[in-house]
């Protein structure tokens, strides 16, 4: 295995030594390298097998553009696939594994592919594998679907922790290279407090590659680094710019640090934006432009300058670009054979002298057209003006020109420009606000990008409101040459000439898709999958556009690009959910004797957001056996539960019964001070939104209770009603369900159970009738009764400031002992509101109106209520419409099951039937199996049979009054 | 045009893969059709596809504003289902289904129609009862339908949060086995091509500018490639459908709003069923080329951008890693917005219009993927036959007077909510 | 603020809320305001978010029309609004007030509140925080307070000590 | 995030609001009798490409119901003003 590593220079720590795995084998790197790098210094060239074909890959880039190095990271819960190995930090441990290969990286049994490309040629699939038979596909499917795929996730939960922060700026700046460095300073000194952000773990971009320029570089990170209203961000992308100038972040740890979280996304609302993101270089497309060895000329030169790493001692560079020079240049004095294969006719003679001077061979007119070699590169042919000729080589630099990394400015739509004299796309006209900077406008040379920079920073803090003077930039002190590059000739007809590197999109296949009609680039795209790997085309859209424009005859404009999204680089789903997730995932709501039920053997369930008792274990193994010995303990003695979770909203005002007759369906302009009502509100189609009670405690001021899941929709529409439609009423609504305990006291024994506990409070049937209001105090807070009832029971709830709920509680079951007093679930509750036929969430499911539910009388002669117009449509008062009923099960031994189908009893089970079963429960009164349900209302027999065919049941039931028990009341009112 | 199969395959590849020719003719519009379909995304293409097969009307135009499939066809999550409770959406939705079940072969296109089953996880009680509702319904109607219990659902989807710190535990799930997923572009490929093949002109860069005009009476549309004389105009341009409509003076209960779509890197298979996570907004399908594709709730606001905002790609990867936490690491790879004609209820609107000469097909909502084929079949008999075909009386626009609403989930007319 | 190391040294104590909500009617500005000063021995905060400090109680205006008066002590708040100016409610009960101790409090809140640190100086933030809807104050850059529904107190607390 | 100038609580992004849609259709008043005007109130939509005026409530703030005037096709934010009476 050969040492690529230079004797000296670089930006690696030589002093910091990291030992790392690669596929089971051991190397060692420096701190300052990335994996790529230290790979590459270790003469380690192949590292990967492509998507379709698997054909031998190596490291192309030194960036986030990478195509091909993708490796898989850890093990387990922490096994990350697919990741670029140029942009992994070097760290001591690191465990790497190649993919897409099998048995071995070397021997991969799927590079047999390569021989059948003809035949899985673009869009095959679409042609074949239809049959025999309609499910032909799955079998097929089966193994493309195993074949497909890079690396592999892991199956555990990621033991990982990540976190998600907001963050503000007034001028952020995306990337720190030249020209973001110049941006940021700019803006910092005009006064702005500033967000400079870098992918890279060192600043510089470009700036790191080119010897000439680090002591710029120093000084201007020095200068950074003291200015007190400028942050830094380092290991971050800007994966995404959202609406409202807002940025998504995602921030690595550092490696070496023991940090807390994996990784760190932000949200980042910016004033002005300055893009820096600068461009990362172009491919060029020849035969076998993707084997191991083949690169692109200024990663060579990144590995050379940056990570003192010489991949290759004879080279053979094709260049479109001035840029290529440059590393040619540092290659030969760093001791490499370099010939320079120029596809341009004219060269800069500056250039060309230089190259005499530095031993580089130049080649004007030339084209690399083919690599040979197979897992790795030996030799290039190369098509010149003289005619073909072949060198020998171990390396091949690619510079096809700039592509600027205009993605961000794109994603809100903006339309990237098309620029002939450099044969790129450039960002579009900005919004107000940004500003683009640096090689992603076009800028060829370090200087024009600082000055670029340098303007654009010091805009972006005047649009955000900044002014202050700002010194003059401070220009780097090198020459660059800058010649407009040479558009690339495409080689069409040559065999496996890649365009799309990761997703084995070669020339050949952009031009079967042409011949097939898929002419639009999002056709192509979507027709050859090219630009949809993990680089999202980064290396490959220009190219691609302009394989299109050359076989459609149009121009590059014409063509246009498909569309960019964000992520601009991919980013995990756990670093974007944070700590949100198991039991984070959304916030507990605990009423205040959340803990004594857990602490008294409640089953807890969860209610939405809210956690409540589904049953006591006192009164049963489990939920079947509990339920119903709570519902005869509530029906033979008494019963404590937990309502703390209804919505509660206090209506205050001159004007609140006014809005309180509108709101509800039902009346309540002659509700009496003292008084409760039950009512309805209905949503302005007519369809019931959500019931409760309302008590009038004075004369302008009114106590409201929702249910529990509607509360805040019902909230937020009393104050739409208020704040949009009656603004002229006086009533001020407020959400109290945080302020009070709620508890309700239920069966033949409440009222002594209330008298032994609020001895200073007469309870007795005249001073507290059904529907009554009274007040009191307890323990310094204040209490509410109001005699209501939900389970048919004489029952009470009982309200008091919730900083005494749990006191009150404990105190209404220490005083209720000799009533046997006992606390119930919500399970309990459902069945003993459904004994006594009080409708609830599985009958008011938001197709159901009053009438449907059986209410229709409470608006006999109302109008001018919400919903009173459109609920008269037609369709409501259809003869067939279903309206609630009650069901008695007529089968022993059966039981009804909410959601069963309900028919006529000579009807063929099919179709939707006649109605279903909303609720059932065991009535332990009754002694069966009952339920509510929706039954046609023209249904006219008095038995149905209930059909479910998930268990293969059918059950005879009979048609009867919802209200199963005490029809008079009796025991509510006594 | 030459057919697909495996031996065409092998000997165009033997011919270096020269010789295949256009997928659908570019075509140049007529002066007049008999049916212009206005839209060429998947309903509009299967609308001009089944015009020909059905009911032998060839001279139809389908007039696309950009490149056919570009719209939701080719933006969605591609889930195909038929797991609805309401009756006229069961029966649509199940006859849609069973046009998957034979499209590739009737297309001649591998469609790549998956029916790798759908689970929907129930968290409560209350939820295992409406899914048994469902369930019922749909065995009750020929569909195939199972519930399952949480070890159930465990046995067949291990990774996902059955752990103590699931702030949602799993009661268990709905699983319809004959849903599954299709490639999405290659539906409107496959319309595209079988439609064309049958002498449907296939006109793209071509956007409709207004409708012509003889008294009440749409006689064809004005568009940037000339005036198109037609003696019936079908509207298929969901997202659009009230910019378009306006211009034929039709007013409209839909707003268009946004809904993402997400995918990540390609990984080998890892989530063989479509999963969707019952207690919030999340679903899930493994792609064949290995992407993670799954989406979450509406954008919720009015748009017209095909374009999504940071919060819900915040709440979806929350309740993605929720639901699986071991998709953590998984790398998000792209997420994209599509514009949907969101109805009152939810429910789609293939309709007759009070402009004669005018048809409407719209308001699919989030769910016009699966119902493609369906709608087509039925938005062509209409425009054939000008009478409203039995699978789609309740989809008419009249319901929203007379209150006969498809509304699934009961959200209420609130758009945004549904 | 880049390195996401987790946060060290951090306090979180839960206390009473004593709190009352003055709704003015807005039929009569001057009167209310004349009331108000009266009680309270300093006009009310003008705009949303502002706080006046006076005598042991703080003022918040936490939307048009709308004022909190908070203090730590229940009978220190002032109460006995007309319901011709306006209504009065005691929301006392209803709500936790939390403290966080922290040198890294800016860190802890770009975590928690979407909400520009450079603009809370001196004012009352309503914003939610992991869902919930809070008010969130600062004494000091190391010392802030939240005003938390009682029912998410809990869940809030534990997210803030996960923090 | 849509960034909203809270008129109270200055720029929030958007998901600390409650959305209601569009803020031009007239509701009746609430005794009013006629179909036509409740018919067109719940359910007729303008559904503009371009700007649009809009409800949103600011409900994890002030919770004041607001009316945004916003771009659909852009989600620019042109103005924003409390829904109700001028708040002060």
């Amino acid at each position: 295995m050969t040492d690529n590593r230079l004797p000296s220079g670089g930006r690696i720590d030589r002093s910091l030594p990291v030992d790392f795995r690669f596929d089971g084998r051991s190397y060692a790197g420096f701190k300052g390298d990335t994996l790529a790098s230290a790979l590459l210094a270790n003469g380690v060239t192949l590292v990967g097998r492509s998507f379709k074909y698997h054909r031998p890959r190596g490291i192309i880039s030194a960036g986030i553009e990478e195509p091909n190095a993708l490796v898989t990271l850890g093990a387990g819960g922490r096994r990350e696939p697919n990741v670029p190995a140029t942009m992994v930090e070097l760290s001591p441990g690191l465990t790497a594994e190649s993919q897409n290969r099998w048995p071995s990286l070397g021997f991969d049994l799927q590079g047999i592919n390569g021989l059948f490309a003809p035949l899985l040629a673009s869009g095959f699939y679409y042609k074949t594998f239809m049959g025999p038979g309609r499910r032909a596909w799955m079998v097929y499917e089966h193994f493309i679907r195993k074949a497909a795929g890079l690396g592999m996730a892991a199956m555990e939960a990621d033991p990982d922790r990540y976190e998600t922060r907001h963050d503000f700026a007034d001028v952020v700046v995306v990337g720190a290279g030249p020209a973001g460095l110049a941006a940021a300073r700019a803006a910092a000194q005009a006064g702005a407090r500033v967000l400079l952000v870098e992918q890279d773990f060192e600043l510089g971009g470009q700036m790191l590659a080119e010897p000439r320029g680090q002591d710029w570089l120093a000084g201007m990170l020095a200068e950074l680094g003291s200015m007190p209203g400028l942050r830094l961000m380092r290991r971050t992308t800007a994966f995404g710019l959202y609406d409202g100038n807002t940025l998504g972040l995602l921030s690595h740890a550092d490696p070496g640090a023991k940090a807390a979280a994996r990784q760190v996304f932000t949200l980042l609302r910016a004033g002005g934006i300055v893009f820096a993101t600068g461009a990362v270089e172009r491919p060029m497309v020849f035969s076998n432009n993707d084997r191991p060895g083949v690169m692109l000329a200024s990663a060579i030169r990144t590995y050379l300058n940056r990570f003192a790493v010489l991949p290759g001692r004879k080279v053979v560079i094709g260049a479109a670009a001035d840029s290529a020079y440059r590393t040619a240049f540092d290659l030969a004095a760093n001791g490499a054979e370099v010939v320079l294969a120029d596809s341009r006719a004219e060269i800069d003679p500056q250039l060309l002298g230089q190259a005499v001077r530095s031993g580089v061979e130049v080649h004007a007119g030339t084209l690399i057209v083919k690599a040979t070699g197979a897992r790795g590169v030996r030799a290039v042919e190369l098509e010149g003006r003289s005619g073909p000729f072949r060198r020998q080589c171990d390396l091949v630099g690619m510079a096809g020109g700039w592509t600027p990394v205009l993605h961000l400015t794109s994603h809100l739509g903006v339309k990237p420009q098309y620029r002939q004299d450099i044969d790129a796309f450039i960002p579009g006209g900005l919004p107000t606000g940004q500003f683009a900077a640096g090689a992603v406008t076009g800028a060829a040379t370090a200087a024009e990008a600082v000055r670029q920079g340098h303007r654009a920073g010091s805009a972006a803090a005047a649009a955000a409101g900044y002014d202050r003077k700002v010194d003059a930039a401070v220009l780097p002190a090198f020459e660059e040459s800058g010649l407009p590059h040479a558009v690339q000739a495409l080689p069409f007809g040559r065999k496996k000439a890649f365009v799309d590197f990761q997703m084995d999109v070669s020339l050949d296949d952009i031009a079967l898709a042409q011949r097939e009609g898929y002419e639009s680039v999002e056709h192509l795209k979507r027709y050859t999958t090219l630009g949809m790997g993990t680089d999202q085309g980064k290396t490959s859209n220009v190219n691609a556009v302009r394989a299109m424009a050359a076989l459609r005859g149009t121009p590059m404009e014409a063509a246009g690009t498909t569309t960019f999204r964000p992520p601009y680089a991919p980013v995990a789903v756990g670093a974007i959910a944070g700590r949100a997730k198991g039991h984070h995932f959304r916030p507990f709501r605990r009423t205040p004797m959340h803990d004594w039920h857990v602490a008294n053997g409640a089953d807890m369930l969860e209610v939405g957001l809210w956690m409540r008792p589904w049953y006591f274990r006192s009164f049963g193994a489990d939920v079947d056996e509990a339920y119903v010995a709570e519902m005869r303990h509530v029906r033979s003695a008494a019963g404590l539960m937990d309502i703390s979770t209804l919505g509660k909203i206090a209506v205050e005002g001159p004007d609140a019964a006014t809005f309180l007759d509108r709101v509800y369906a039902n009346g309540f302009a002659s509700l009496k001070v003292g008084r409760a009502r039950y009512g309805v509100m209905l949503r302005d189609d007519g369809i019931v939104l959500d019931d409760g009670t309302t008590t009038r405690i004075a004369e302008n001021s009114y106590f409201m209770t929702t249910s529990t899941a509607k509360a805040a929709d019902v909230m937020s529409w009393l104050e739409f009603l208020l704040d949009v439609a009656w603004p002229e009423l006086r009533v001020s609504v407020t959400s109290v369900t945080d302020e009070w305990a709620g508890m309700s006291v239920a069966g033949p024994k409440s009222r002594a159970v209330l008298a032994a506990a609020f001895p200073a409070i007469d309870v007795s049937n005249e001073a507290l009738p059904h529907m009554g209001l009274v007040e009191g105090t307890f323990r310094g807070s204040r209490l509410r009764i109001v005699r209501l009832s939900y389970s048919g029971e004489r029952a009470y709830e009982i309200y008091v400031g919730a900083s005494q709920g749990l006191a009150a509680w404990e105190h209404l079951l220490a005083m209720g002992k000799d009533s046997d007093l006992r606390p119930y679930g919500v399970e309990a509750l459902g069945a003993l509101r459904i004994e006594k036929g009080h409708v609830a969430g599985p009958e008011i499911d938001g197709r159901t109106t009053l009438a449907d539910l059986g209410m229709a009388r409470m608006v006999a002669k109302r109008s001018g209520y919400i919903g009173a117009v459109l609920g008269q449509r037609p369709a409501f008062l259809a003869p067939d419409r279903q309206r609630v009923v009650g069901l008695e099960c007529a089968e022993s031994g059966k039981r009804l099951r909410g959601g069963a189908i309900l028919f006529a009893p000579d009807e063929a089970w099919q179709g939707h039937g006649r109605g279903r079963v909303t609720s059932t429960t065991f009535s332990p009164d009754i002694g069966k199996s009952i339920g509510l349900g929706l039954l046609a209302a023209d249904f006219a027999g008095d038995e149905v049979v209930a059909v479910y065919p998930m268990k293969n049941e059918v059950v005879r039931a009979r048609v009867v009054s919802p209200v199963f028990l005490d029809p008079m009341g009796e025991r509510m009112h006594g | 045009m030459g057919s697909f199969s495996a031996f065409s395959l092998l000997r165009h590849a033997i011919g270096g893969n020269r010789h295949w020719q256009r997928h659908w003719r570019a075509a140049s519009p007529k002066p007049s059709y008999d049916v212009i379909v206005v839209g060429g995304g998947g309903h509009g293409l299967a609308t001009a596809f089944y015009l020909a097969e059905n009911h032998g009307i060839r001279n139809v135009a389908v007039i696309e504003k950009g490149y056919i499939g570009g719209g939701n066809v080719g933006r969605n999550t591609t889930v195909i289902r038929s797991n609805y409770l309401l009756d006229g959406n069961t029966q649509f939705y199940e006859f849609s289904m069973k046009l998957w079940e034979g499209l590739s072969a009737a297309l001649n296109f591998n469609v790549m129609f998956s029916q790798r089953g759908q689970i929907v996880t129930a968290h409560s009680a209350d939820q295992m009862d409406a899914f048994s509702h469902r369930a019922n319904i749909m065995r009750l109607n020929g569909i195939d339908a199972e519930i399952l219990g949480r070890d159930e659902v465990r046995r067949l989807v291990p990774y996902l949060d059955f752990s103590d710190t699931a702030r949602f535990p799993i009661h268990g799930a709905i699983l319809q086995g004959r849903a599954g997923t299709a490639r999405h572009d290659a539906v409107a490929w496959g319309y595209a091509r079988a439609a064309s093949g049958h002498g449907v002109d296939i006109i793209e860069n071509c956007e409709v500018i207004d409708f012509l005009r003889k008294g009440d009476r749409i006689v064809g549309v004005e568009t940037t490639r000339g005036r198109i004389g037609a003696e019936r105009v079908g509207l298929a341009v969901a997202g659009h459908t009230s910019v378009l409509s306006r211009k034929a003076g039709l007013e409209l209960p839909i707003e268009s709003h946004v809904l993402q779509a997400f995918v990540t890197e390609p990984v080998k298979p890892l989530v063989d069923h479509v999963v969707a996570y019952g207690a919030d907004h999340f679903y899930v399908s493994q792609s064949d080329k290995g992407g993670l594709v799954f989406g979450g709730n509406l954008d919720g606001y009015n748009s017209y951008a095909q374009r999504g905002n940071a919060g819900v790609l915040q709440e979806v990867c929350e309740a993605a890693v929720a639901l699986m936490p071991n998709i953590s690491r998984l790398r998000l790879l792209r997420h994209w917005g599509g514009i949907m004609d969101m109805t009152p209820d939810a429910s789609p609107i293939i309709s007759l219009t009070p402009v004669p000469g005018l048809y409407l097909n719209g308001g699919w909502c989030y769910g016009g993927f699966k119902a493609t084929p369906a709608s087509g079949w039925c938005f062509a008999h209409m425009l054939a036959t000008g009478e409203v075909h039995p699978l789609t009386r309740g989809y008419g626009l009249d319901r929203f007077r007379t209150g006969h609403t498809l509304d699934e989930a009961g959200a209420g007319p609130f758009a945004w909510l549904q | 603020m880049a390195d996401p190391t987790a946060i060290q040294g951090i306090t979180i104590t839960r206390s009473r809320c004593p709190l009352v909500q003055w709704q003015a009617w807005g039929d009569d500005d001057d009167g209310f305001a004349r009331f108000a000063a009266g009680r309270l021995g300093a006009s009310l905060p003008a705009e949303v978010g502002q706080i006046v400090k006076s005598d042991g109680v703080t003022a918040v205006k936490i939307a048009p029309r709308r004022f909190w008066l908070l203090a730590s002590d229940p009978d220190t708040v002032p109460r006995g609004l007309p319901g011709t100016l306006g209504a009065e409610l005691d929301l006392g009960e209803g709500r936790e007030r939390i403290d966080i101790r922290t040198p890294a409090l800016r860190d802890v809140l770009a975590r928690c509140l979407a909400v520009d640190w450079d603009r809370t100086q001196d004012r009352a933030v309503f914003a939610p925080l992991h869902r919930v809807p809070v008010m969130f104050t600062r004494g000091s850059t190391e010392h802030g307070t939240l005003v938390v529904p009682r029912t998410f107190a809990q869940s809030i607390a534990d997210w803030l000590e996960d923090c | 995030m849509l960034r909203i100038h809270c008129p109270c609580c200055g720029p929030r992004d958007h998901d600390e609001f409650r959305y209601a849609g569009d803020a031009s259709v007239v509701r009746p008043a609430h005794d009013d009798p006629d179909f036509e005007a409740w018919y067109r109130y719940v359910y007729v939509r303008a559904n503009p490409k371009g700007l649009h005026r809009e409800y949103w409530q600011h409900v994890h703030g002030c919770r004041q119901w607001l009316v945004v005037e916003r771009d659909t096709a852009t989600h620019t934010i042109h103005s924003v003003h409390f829904a109700g009476q001028q708040a002060s």
